[in-house]
């Protein structure tokens, strides 16, 4: 294996940026936003955010492409059935 | 890379997912139980209510009846016949059964007395007032 | 907050994109552990899914109920929570790491601190019940405290579930069971606990924030 | 036949054909009482003849599951049977109290059969599916537990493999969940609540487990596939079983008074209820594809094939059509019911005891596999038989789907009698098919009766 100068563990650096995105989701309940950008914006943080845990907690990323994409499709299906949801709500 | 599937995994998921759902099952049940009395309305279970339960039983009108929707499909549903036909009606009908027009479905004769006939209104009354979600769609049940 | 944002920001994405083309041990293989346990957490994922959508779906014909509900739910409480989920997550990373590099010790202090971290989030978890079902709030208050405790509880039993099965494996890795080679029970309970994780990040925002 | 203990296990198949002979002739007497509502009235009256259709049913498969395990048992546990005296004793019990049960709803009105059992000191009687007196559920229960624990010694004394004891877990859950049967609360809704652990958690909880060990048995000794791989997946279908099925009960607890979050639980977790149908056709097929041998019992290949298939259509497919509580809201107690109960019953239960028998008669009678004509005529009776509840399913649907529309969802609802008028061609074509299903049925039987050809030695 090549020897790794990179300042953080990968995994680190996914935790931290979980966290950060956690803080920034919780910034947005607390200032009590709400409205289409907001929401897809929330949405696209679980899609990273279900992504990093996927690929490198769950370790998806080396395996064979079919059960990674397994959950990236759900990730997305979950995702957009909840944005469509909210859209049909606001009529 | 371990790329295995083993059985005792399976056997354990097995176990497992048994248990845990069995568990979350009860609980469930628990919770039912718990808020049935404000849907139920036992309360108002008299004993002709029960005597009424038990003759719907010991005829087997669930052979051919159905009761909020189970049973057989042979007859109207009766869940909701207080409130589709009324008392007086439920007790001529059950009389003069069986009509005995050739070709159509025959309800058998019980030699009920008029007093298992008004038990039978009752237990028909207080289950017509269960809390069933809206069910049945209309009053043709 | 958008300027320590990028001081995170920028190494964590150096970091992620570094990672990628750094394992050659690619794209051939099966989902770490057993087999098994993916099937459960695939199915698992899947009836969280129907539940999500189901929340979502009602809610558009509830705007007004699920607003007003939801403003009653514990954001600091779901929050912290979320971060004790994603720390103890990433402990359990750690532990399979050093399993794999033969560190037993490690391995078992990693798990021991994910177990603890797991305990944190039933700790908050039913203090946030506790003050629900103390207001008189049930299954039956409305649609969205159905949706809200439903969820939550669920997810709280396989949270549960998940610290029996990482208490198993620390007992297995403490004994000895495992090496550098051999390790499949702790990817198995990892991916597990990683899939109560990942239930819950989407959890989180979905019922505490989107309104 | 590797132990001579498994011998018992024929009368117990025979009794299966024999009472299953009985319970579709009373069929076609309902089939027909739906046109020509008069048929043999009064002398046997609708209800009547279907508690002997559905308890016969009950029985039926009683007789296949219990014969099915005093075949399957010793040899996988490679020892003689615990006591294959016990076993003939209580077959003999069993016919009888079933036969007397029977004879009773035909001969006696159910209210004085009812007094005369005793159904005053503990009324259990008049629920659908639990009519029987309280003698004969008693009767039940002591056979069931002589049964188990005949087994369950067999087991302990022999080798244990992964079937058996998927086996006696589906088994004795059977027996456990029997219990319910005795509480009968006089509030209804509570009556209602625990009578689905009897019938939900037997038919959609422990029995897939017994269908399920059932199966693999036949499979790994047809396609000679490795025990660890059949066994491994065994223990994955009845694991998504048990985690779909069990909260998918609440799909029974939408409209009888039980709270409204049911009709989210229900919904959830019983819309999963096909996967494990699924993966047990797709297991099925892929371990005859990936055969070891040539098995010269091809009729018994060809049900366990059909079990796969058929309980996938009939318990996942025509579960699925009307289990999500909004659709439910409209079929609930309809046809469409009625439809599901057939093709799931015959698709699950009914084929997985006759891939049993078709496997194990032969060997039974001292030959691997019956000769190619009376193979042949089985397979036939297979396809005339599936066919028929096929057809017997498309037309209760189409019934159905016709009587949700008329009676309920129309802006100006019929009532009940003027809609069944209606929909009364679709019962006329029921019966026709149910007609076929009896031929069928009267070819399978015969096939046992075929002789010459070339057979296969055991």
């Amino acid at each position: 294996m090549i020897k790794r100068h990179n300042p953080i563990r990968p995994c680190t650096g996914v935790w931290l940026l979980l966290v950060l995105l956690t803080l920034v989701t919780y910034g947005i309940g607390e200032a009590g936003l709400g409205g289409i950008e907001v929401v897809f914006l929330l949405l696209a943080m679980v899609l990273i955010k279900g992504q990093m845990v996927a690929d490198f907690f769950m370790g998806l990323r080396r395996v064979r492409l079919r059960w990674r994409i397994l959950l990236t499709i759900y990730l997305l299906l979950v995702v957009s059935g909840i944005a469509l949801a909210y859209l049909m709500g606001i009529k | 890379m371990s790329a295995t599937f083993t059985k005792s995994m399976a056997r354990n998921i097995f176990y497992g997912g048994a248990v845990f759902f069995f568990l979350l099952f009860v609980g469930l049940t628990f919770d039912t139980m718990q808020v049935l009395p404000k849907r139920d309305h036992r309360e108002n279970i008299t004993p002709e209510v029960v005597r009424g339960k038990h003759i719907w039983e010991t005829r087997d009108c669930i052979g051919c009846h159905t009761l909020l929707g189970e049973g057989a499909y042979f007859a109207p549903e009766l869940g909701n016949v207080y409130k589709r036909r009324g008392p007086e009606f439920i007790k001529a009908w059950i009389k003069a059964q069986p009509t005995g027009a050739p070709g159509r479905r025959q309800m058998p004769q019980f030699h009920l007395t008029d007093a298992q006939l008004n038990d039978l209104v009752a237990f028909l009354k207080w289950t017509s007032e269960i809390n069933t979600n809206n069910w049945p769609p209309n009053i043709e049940g | 907050m958008a300027a320590p944002a990028v001081g995170f920001f920028l190494p964590a994405t150096q970091a992620i994109m570094n990672a990628s083309t750094l394992d050659k041990d690619v794209n051939s293989a099966m989902p770490p552990g057993d087999f098994a346990i993916w099937i459960f957490i695939y199915a698992e994922l899947l009836a969280f899914g129907i539940f999500f959508l189901a929340y979502a779906f009602t809610r558009a014909h509830n705007v007004e109920l699920f607003n007003a509900s939801q403003l009653s739910l514990n954001r600091e409480s779901g929050a912290i929570n979320t971060l004790v989920l994603i720390t103890s997550s990433y402990f359990v990373v750690r532990a399979l790491a050093a399993i794999k590099r033969g560190r037993q010790v490690f391995c078992v202090r990693w798990l021991a601190a994910a177990i603890a971290m797991g305990g944190l989030f039933v700790a908050i978890k039913l203090a946030e019940f506790h003050a629900k079902f103390s207001a008189g709030i049930s299954l039956h208050t409305n649609t969205f405290y159905m949706f809200y405790l439903s969820l939550t509880i669920f997810h709280f039993m396989h949270v549960l579930l998940g610290m029996l099965i990482l208490g198993f494996v620390l007992f297995k890795a403490h004994r000895g069971h495992y090496s550098a080679e051999q390790h499949a029970g702790v990817e198995t309970g990892a991916s597990y606990w990683h899939m109560v994780d990942l239930v819950w990040i989407i959890l989180f925002p979905l019922v505490y924030v989107i309104r | 036949m590797q132990y001579k203990s498994q011998a018992v296990a024929k009368p117990y198949f025979i009794a299966a054909i024999g009472l299953f002979t009985g319970q579709i002739l009373f069929g076609l007497i309902m089939g027909l009482q739906y046109v020509v509502g008069d048929f043999l009235f009064p002398e046997i009256p609708f209800n009547v003849a279907r508690m002997v259709h559905t308890n016969l049913l009950i029985v039926w498969l009683l007789f296949g599951f219990m014969g099915s395990a005093y075949y399957l048992v010793p040899e996988e546990s490679e020892t003689e049977l615990f006591s294959p005296k016990l076993a003939q004793v209580l077959f003999w019990i069993f016919l009888l109290a079933g036969a007397a049960t029977v004879l009773g709803y035909l001969l006696v009105p159910y209210a004085t059969l009812a007094r005369m059992t005793g159904n005053n000191i503990l009324a259990t009687m008049g629920r659908e599916f639990l009519e029987q007196p309280l003698p004969t559920k008693v009767g039940i229960v002591i056979v069931a537990l002589a049964f188990l624990f005949n087994i369950t010694m067999t087991v302990l004394k022999g080798r244990k493999t992964s079937i058996t004891l998927v086996l006696l877990i589906g088994l004795w859950g059977l027996a456990v969940f029997f219990l319910f049967s005795f509480y009968n609360p006089s509030n209804l809704v509570l009556d209602k609540y625990f009578w689905w652990w009897v019938v939900h958690l037997w038919v959609e909880g422990v029995w897939e487990l017994i269908l399920g060990a059932l199966l693999a048995f036949v499979l790994i000794k047809v396609t000679g596939v490795d025990r660890e791989v059949i066994e491994k997946w065994l223990y994955v279908i009845i694991a998504m079983s048990l985690i779909t099925g069990l909260i998918g009960t609440g799909h029974h607890y939408y409209w009888i008074g039980t709270p409204e979050s049911w009709l989210w639980f229900g919904s959830v977790f019983s819309a999963l209820e096909p996967i494990p149908f699924f993966m047990m056709t797709v297991f099925a097929f892929n371990m005859v594809n990936r055969r070891r041998r040539e098995h010269p019992n091809k009729a018994a290949t060809l049900w366990a094939l059909g079990t796969g298939v058929m309980s996938f259509l009939g318990a996942g497919v025509w579960g699925f059509l009307h289990t999500l509580a909004p659709v439910n809201y409209y079929t609930h107690g309809t046809q469409i019911t009625a439809a599901h109960g057939h093709m799931a019953f015959y698709g699950a239960y009914v084929m997985v005891v006759i891939t049993m028998i078709s496997y194990a008669m032969p060997v039974l009678r001292g030959r691997a596999a019956n000769s190619e004509r009376a193979q042949v005529l089985e397979m036939w009776s297979f396809w005339i038989m599936t066919v028929s509840i096929v057809f017997i399913t498309l037309f209760l649907t189409a019934a159905g789907i016709l009587q949700v529309w008329l009676q309920r969802i129309s802006a100006t609802p019929m009532g009940f009698m003027a809609t069944q008028d209606q929909i009364s061609l679709f019962y006329w074509l029921r019966e026709i098919s149910g007609v076929f299903f009896l031929v069928g049925l009267v070819l399978y039987i015969a096939s046992f009766f075929i002789k010459g050809g070339k057979t296969v030695s055991a």
